[in-house]
């Protein structure tokens, strides 16, 4: 029952944050700022959805399968937004600035 | 295989064997080539004397292999095999003789020979074939081998030439073999006989059977030229006399000739096949040839040209004895297979040595050329006087066996045709004859090719005019005795319409 | 819990039909491959969601496969089409 | 201009094509009379196997020579572009070289990764005989991870020196050795002895992955270049 | 031991390939020659066999189907297999004599992998019993003939290679579409369990026209044949002999047996007639076209566009009393049509090598200089003159006798008109290339090549010369 | 909830396909296209065919993707026709 009760909250937050991110990646101005908005939700979004999942798995490998999937997605995620950024201002892409 | 087997497989072998090797011999190796060419022709005219002996024995010579589930590839010796086959052995050998003193010093001679040897190798097949698929696949060797020979010289002439000739004889041998297939698939295969080897006829299928035969005789009359097929004849003539020699007298005219024998006597039977009613449109087309072909030669004024159409009325004469229904019109056709080949020969050599020494093309050049070169000019005379029909050269016997055939049948028109022919090839002959002996001779010839003191042709040119000239006059002064091709054709008919 | 499950799937996909307007609207190529990195994790969570609801343990591997490939496409943008363009 | 509306009018045209298929598609299968499929034989038989994965069994038991030829293929459209793209083509046509310094975040990572990457597949090759994975996906994901070291490493592609080659071939050879050993055993082509089958089943299957990641590994990188511009395994 | 068991042997060509892609140039001597040998002698081991059984199965791994897959053996596939072994081993020996544009050799290397592949692809689909399996062997096929025709990297040979490429790939995906539909009605793949199974109706038309659409793309049959010259042509020849004798008769092959032997109840007589009409306007279009072309290759591509159309004169013909004839004659024309085509293609090959192009009003002197290789190029061309004694002339026989014996005269006539317009190409090439060579400067070719050449010719004559058996075998065959 | 999910799925599946189709920008079909993967991966474990859903992660994640961002660099076009840097 805790368990189930773990799951939701955790689900919902983690789907939250994908929410935000998705917003984010919408109406942020320029790359970089989009770049913050997605890799911070969607790392947070996929742990939050993983640790939810946890508390439904039948058994340890598939909870250390769970564990690996966000571990993983987290590291991928986190590489690609840096070398995005890298990439983009490699380029000489310019940063967003608020209107004086 | 029995030696009665092995027999037609040598003849045909003689001259498809030297063909093979020759087309690998290298071009300057001309004494071997010549050698095998003659080795073959000489091998071939001593087993068809033996052939000719042995059928006379009463010895069968038959060589059969199955191709297909029942069609067969049959080679088979009967008198009228043995009566073609003679006549094409003979004049090959002669022919071949001919070519080599006519060629030499010519380019390409490997391919002329290998071909001429394979064109042969056709027609002795045609002559063999004991049924209507091997006669077809025979013909179709004929039409491939001869091509080469009439593009032989490759100028655009000659080009042309062969471009009509092969869509006049493809065209043909597509309805030859239309018929043949539907005649199989109709009846089943059926191998040549006397007196037919369709024995049954039943009602329902005598219109695919007049169908047939009309594609069948429709498409050997391409070879044979008969008027409206002709046009490729007188095309030919670009290509170089030995050529012409073999196109007219011994192999394509006389293989559609041929053929159109062998469907209507053997294949059919002489009675079934004028039953359906083909034979009188033959006739008519045959009549209408004759008479076509010599006002056409009447007004050319090339010799080879005249020639040619003179060639075109002559084997009409063949089917037109075959068209009509009777043993005296049959022997009349038969003969006259022999007749005109020795006789047309010996006109197509000697119009090639006057060529080839004197230059003379056209007939207004001919004056005088007789005392030039007095035997080849004999020998074209006694073939002209041949042609015309006078007693008692062959062309007389033929005519006269035809006119009373006609006259059996009941055609008594036929007699007039055969008359007005007669005047024709007088009145297109004769002027050549009496400017070659009764004119004088111009100042220079054309192109004189021998040195002026020499009086006539090489040797191989003459020598073959003047046998072929001699044959023309024995088989008319001998024609009773038992040798003669008169009396063969009169066995060939008693078989054919025997009771 | 498997409806609350699948109705977080729905939700997760609906984010993935929202985000596609980023892809078509760039408008640089960085902003489209940052939305198909998007793409790619809420993918991941809708199967490991998946996996749960149909009970089928084979969808994590999928999920897993997807998580460690996710670094490629990024990485072939990066070393090879970014720098090959410059950018732009 | 003129270009433009013949493009259209083509355009059209194949999707008039395409909508009267599928739609052909849709009535024949709403038409079309159901008789059952070999699913439940599938089932039967594998037991016999000792593969409780019927995928794999499909795969390489039961139609094992589809799956010899899709290799066939594989290899051979390899081949392909080993003929289609020279070397020296390939050479000069992959940016690999130059550009900016790689990330030291990737740099970090990429070491850690692929340890993973390759248990992973290993993991695929294993689960194969009895949950869903198998040679072709193990062998893909060795494919990939050879593309992402040579990607973030500005490596080239190996020589394809013999042992490369072999490898290419692995597969297919090892396939076709074992069916035609199966025949000298007295049995069928492709058959496997009973007790062998499972041992067997996975040989071909690791040896299917290697060839295979190799296989995708080339597809996707084009052709490694060797000392001179020839096709491997010329010798001058 | 059963005789069935020397089938594996047939696709020994597939162990081939690899061994050859390892070895290189180091294998090419003697790696074909040992691979035809031992093909030829499983083919010679199994003719008794099949003499007093008629049919061999082979089930592989020895499951039966519907679950496994099962090989089927008899008169036709032999006759399939030994044309496939006879060409390849006569490419073999040629193409090692053949390097196109000198300083490509490497790329040249991969021909011999390709080669292999390609015949031990095509073994396989004539060996196939499953429906399934024919469609993974026809990719191998495709994908080795669209490798074939980009061989030298020209880039008219790329643009060719990959429109090839495309419409090849549409018709897999077409049969592909047929074969799930089929599956997904009856629920099997073996060819001979769904000919029990189906039921004539919607699905099995839909299937059949799928099938249809597919295998029509990939033989370059009328009128979609339009991809076929351009690759035939562009290929380096001994690639393009392959291409034009081999990798088309497979999928005609497929095409025919499957259409016949799985729909025999759906094909009405109209679509019998229809499908007939197809074949005879390849046969006329594609004469026809082949007689505009002014480069020998293109002739000889346009031509097999023509020689294509012939098998599907059979298919109304079945229906008939003459049905064994033509369905006989049909194959026999496929037959003796790869053994002529390639040889031609091959001579082509030796005129490229020789003048360094293949235009054929520029071709003058190349009879004297290459005898050998002109002489196999007539001897090829009988077959498509379908003059005797070559096998297209049984081949045409018995198609003719099929249609006259039953009424259908007009395919006959097809059949005839068929023959003239193939001598009208044939002869204008010839007749340039028996002209006087003048001072024109001719390249040495090997003798091999022109061997190779030569072999095949005499091949296709042979057949017409021993066809009793060979017909008797083909009739043997359960006709559908 | 499931059919929801599924109608959702063809929706957005659909939409990505005729994007990646009839899209202007090469590089925007390109990234469509690895997002059609994705999806396709979610359709085959929808459809209980985890066997293929792998196949589908492996090959739209790791390969094809890849091998399009790699021809797309080798084509030399990145940001082609119409790609304006501020477009918003």
């Amino acid at each position: 029952m805790l368990a189930d009760v773990l799951t939701l909250a955790l689900v919902a937050l983690g789907c939250w944050f994908f929410l935000s991110g998705t917003l984010g990646l919408l109406r942020f101005p320029d790359v970089y700022t989009r770049l913050h908005a997605l890799t911070k939700a969607d790392n947070l979004g996929l742990g939050l959805v993983a640790f939810g999942l946890l508390w439904q798995a039948p058994d340890w490998p598939t909870a250390v399968k769970l564990l690996l999937v966000w571990l993983l997605g987290v590291l991928a995620s986190t590489t690609a937004a840096h070398m995005v950024g890298r990439a983009a201002l490699g380029a000489g892409q310019s940063a967003w600035r608020a209107e004086p | 295989m029995s030696w009665g087997g092995l027999a037609p497989l040598v003849i045909l072998l003689s001259s498809l064997v030297p063909a093979l090797l020759i087309f690998f011999l290298d071009e300057s190796r001309v004494r071997l080539r010549n050698g095998l060419n003659l080795g073959g022709a000489v091998l071939k005219v001593s087993v068809v004397g033996v052939m000719l002996w042995g059928v006379y024995r009463g010895w069968r010579f038959q060589l059969s292999w199955e191709l297909l589930p029942g069609v067969s590839f049959l080679l088979r010796i009967d008198s009228l095999s043995l009566l073609f086959m003679t006549l094409s052995a003979v004049l090959w050998l002669l022919t071949t003789i001919y070519a080599i003193g006519y060629l030499a010093d010519r380019p390409h001679n490997r391919r002329f020979f290998g071909f001429f040897c394979l064109c042969v190798a056709a027609t002795v097949g045609i002559s063999m074939a004991g049924n209507l698929f091997t006669l077809f696949i025979f013909y179709e060797l004929l039409t491939l081998s001869t091509y080469p020979m009439v593009v032989h010289r490759g100028d655009n002439a000659s080009l042309r030439a062969g471009a009509v000739y092969l869509a006049y004889t493809l065209t043909g041998s597509m309805a030859v073999l239309a018929g043949t297939v539907w005649l199989y698939a109709l009846v089943g295969p059926v191998d040549f006989v006397e007196q037919g080897g369709i024995l049954v006829a039943a009602p329902e299928q005598r219109a695919s059977l007049t169908l047939i035969l009309a594609l069948l005789i429709g498409g050997f009359s391409v070879k044979a030229a008969l008027v409206p097929l002709h046009g490729w004849l007188p095309r030919a003539m670009a290509a170089p006399a030995p050529v012409s020699a073999l196109l007219h007298a011994v192999a394509v005219v006389k293989a559609g000739a041929f053929g159109i024998l062998r469907v209507v006597y053997d294949l059919y039977g002489a009675e079934l096949a004028h039953q359906l009613g083909v034979l009188a449109v033959l006739l008519a087309f045959a009549a209408a040839t004759i008479v076509y072909g010599s006002v056409r030669a009447l007004f050319q004024t090339d010799i080879k040209r005249r020639l040619a159409y003179s060639t075109v009325s002559q084997v009409s004469y063949i089917l037109l004895g075959t068209a009509l229904f009777g043993s005296v019109a049959t022997v009349g056709a038969l003969v006259h297979l022999v007749h005109q080949g020795v006789m047309k020969i010996t006109m197509f050599f000697c119009a090639g040595a006057v060529a080839e020494t004197l230059g003379v093309h056209r007939v207004d050049e001919l004056d005088g050329t007789g005392p030039r070169m007095p035997w080849t000019m004999t020998a074209f005379t006694i073939a002209a006087l041949a042609m015309i029909g006078l007693p008692p050269f062959a062309g007389f016997i033929s005519k006269w066996y035809l006119g009373v055939g006609a006259l059996e049948a009941g055609a008594a028109w036929v007699v007039g045709v055969l008359l007005l022919s007669s005047l024709l090839n007088a009145a297109y002959f004769l002027p050549m004859l009496y400017r070659a002996w009764f004119k004088a001779p111009p100042a220079a010839w054309p192109q004189e090719a021998t040195t002026p003191g020499s009086w006539e042709a090489p040797p191989s040119l003459v020598l073959p005019p003047a046998l072929t000239a001699f044959f023309s006059l024995a088989f008319g002064v001998l024609a009773g005795t038992a040798i003669s091709p008169l009396q063969w054709a009169q066995f060939i008919a008693a078989l054919e319409y025997a009771p | 819990m498997t409806m609350f499950l699948a109705a977080v799937a729905v939700f997760l996909l609906l984010n993935i039909a929202l985000g596609l307007v980023r892809i078509v609207r760039g408008p640089t190529m960085a902003d489209r491959m940052l939305a198909a990195q998007l793409f790619s994790s809420t993918g991941i969570a809708i199967m490991l969601v998946l996996s749960v609801v149909l009970a089928e343990p084979a969808v994590l591997d999928v999920a897993l496969i997807f998580a460690v490939l996710a670094v490629l496409a990024t990485l072939a943008f990066t070393r090879r089409l970014w720098k090959s363009t410059g950018g732009r | 201009m003129k270009a433009v509306t013949n493009e259209r009018i083509k355009n059209i045209t194949l999707a008039l094509l395409a909508s009267t298929i599928g739609l052909g598609l849709v009535v024949g299968l709403l038409n079309a009379p159901r008789q059952p499929g070999v699913a439940e034989q599938v089932l039967s038989m594998q037991t016999h196997l000792k593969l409780e994965q019927p995928v794999t069994a499909v795969l390489l038991a039961f139609r094992g020579y589809d799956t010899l030829l899709e290799i066939a293929v594989l290899v051979m459209a390899v081949i392909a572009v080993l003929i289609l793209v020279p070397p020296r083509k390939a050479r000069a046509a992959a940016p690999i070289t130059a550009g900016p310094a790689p990330s030291p975040l990737m740099l970090w990572l990429l070491p850690r990764l692929l340890p993973v990457l390759v248990l992973i597949a290993g993991y695929l090759w294993w689960a194969g005989s009895s949950r869903p994975g198998g040679a072709f996906q193990a062998g893909t994901l060795v494919g990939a991870a050879a593309v992402i070291v040579l990607l973030s490493q500005q490596m080239r592609p190996p020589r394809l020196g013999r042992i490369w080659r072999a490898i290419l071939v692995l597969g297919l050879l090892c396939f076709l050795a074992i069916g035609l050993l199966g025949l000298l055993w007295g049995q069928a082509f492709l058959q496997y002895p009973d007790s062998w089958a499972k041992a067997l089943i996975m040989l071909i299957e690791l040896t299917l992955s290697l060839s295979i990641g190799l296989c995708f590994m080339l597809l996707v990188l084009g052709v490694p270049p060797r000392r001179r511009d020839r096709f491997p395994g010329e010798r001058s | 031991m059963s005789p069935a068991l020397l089938l594996p042997g047939l696709i020994l060509p597939l162990v081939a390939a690899p061994v050859s892609f390892l070895l290189g140039r180091r294998a090419l001597p003697w790696l074909p020659w040992l691979v035809a040998l031992m093909v030829a002698g499983c083919l010679c081991g199994l003719a008794a066999p099949l003499l007093s059984e008629g049919e061999l199965f082979l089930h592989l791994g020895n499951w039966e189907p519907p679950l496994g897959l099962r090989w089927r053996f008899d008169g036709l596939v032999w006759g399939m297999i030994a044309a496939t072994t006879l060409v390849c081993l006569a490419v073999a020996v040629y193409a090692d004599g053949y390097v196109p544009n000198r300083g490509r050799r490497g790329r040249w290397l991969g021909f011999w992998p390709v080669l292999f592949f390609l015949w031990g692809a095509l073994n396989s689909l004539f060996l196939a019993g499953d429906i399934f399996n024919i469609y993974v062997t026809l990719e191998l096929v495709s994908l080795a003939a669209v490798a074939l025709v980009t061989l030298d990297g020209r880039p008219q040979a790329l643009a060719a290679g990959m429109r090839y490429l495309l419409l090849a790939l549409v018709g897999s995906l077409c049969y592909l579409l047929g074969i799930a539909l089929l599956y997904a009605s009856f629920g099997v793949l073996d060819a001979a369990l769904l000919a029990e199974r189906l039921q004539p109706g919607m699905t099995a038309s839909l299937a059949m026209a799928l099938l249809g659409v597919g295998l029509f793309l990939k033989t370059a049959l009328f009128p979609v044949h339009g991809w076929l010259p351009a690759a035939h042509g562009e290929a380096p020849a001994p690639a393009s002999a392959l291409l034009s004798s081999l990798v088309v008769m497979g999928s005609l092959y497929v095409l025919l047996r499957l259409w016949l032997e799985l729909f025999g109840a759906v094909l009405t007589p109209g679509l019998r007639q229809f499908v007939a009409v197809l074949g005879a306007a390849a046969v006329l279009w594609g004469s026809w076209l082949a007689m505009c072309q002014r480069r020998l290759k293109l002739v000889v591509a346009y031509s097999t566009v023509a020689q294509l159309g012939y098998p599907l004169l059979m298919v109304p013909l079945l229906e008939t009393s003459g049905a064994a004839a033509a369905w006989s004659g049909g194959f026999y024309l496929l037959l003796s049509h790869a053994l002529a085509k390639a040889s031609m293609f091959l001579v082509a090959g030796v005129l490229l090598h020789a003048q360094g192009h293949d235009r054929i009003f520029q071709s003058r002197g190349f009879a004297g200089r290459y005898p050998m290789s002109v002489f196999a190029f007539g001897l090829a061309a009988l077959t498509l003159l379908a003059l005797p004694p070559s096998g297209g002339f049984i081949g045409k026989w018995l198609l003719l006798e099929a249609s006259f014996g039953s009424g259908q005269w007009w395919w006959g006539l097809v059949l005839l008109l068929g023959g003239l317009l193939a001598a009208g190409y044939v002869f204008r090439v010839l007749v340039p290339i028996f002209g006087d060579a003048g001072h024109r400067h001719l390249e040495a070719v090997p003798l091999r090549m022109e061997l190779a050449a030569l072999s095949l010719a005499v091949g296709s004559v042979v057949l017409g010369l021993v066809a009793g058996a060979p017909v008797r075998a083909l009739q043997a065959v359960v006709l559908p | 909830m499931m059919g929801v999910f599924d109608v959702l799925l063809l929706v957005v599946l659909i939409a990505v396909a005729v994007g990646a189709l009839h899209g202007r920008r090469l590089f925007s079909s390109v990234v469509l296209f690895i997002v059609f993967g994705l999806l396709m991966a979610l359709v085959w474990l929808r459809l209980h065919a985890p066997d293929v859903a792998l196949a589908e992660a492996v090959v739209g994640a790791g390969i094809s993707g890849v091998l399009l961002l790699d021809a797309l660099g080798r084509l030399g076009k990145g940001e082609d026709e119409g790609g304006d840097e501020r477009a918003d």
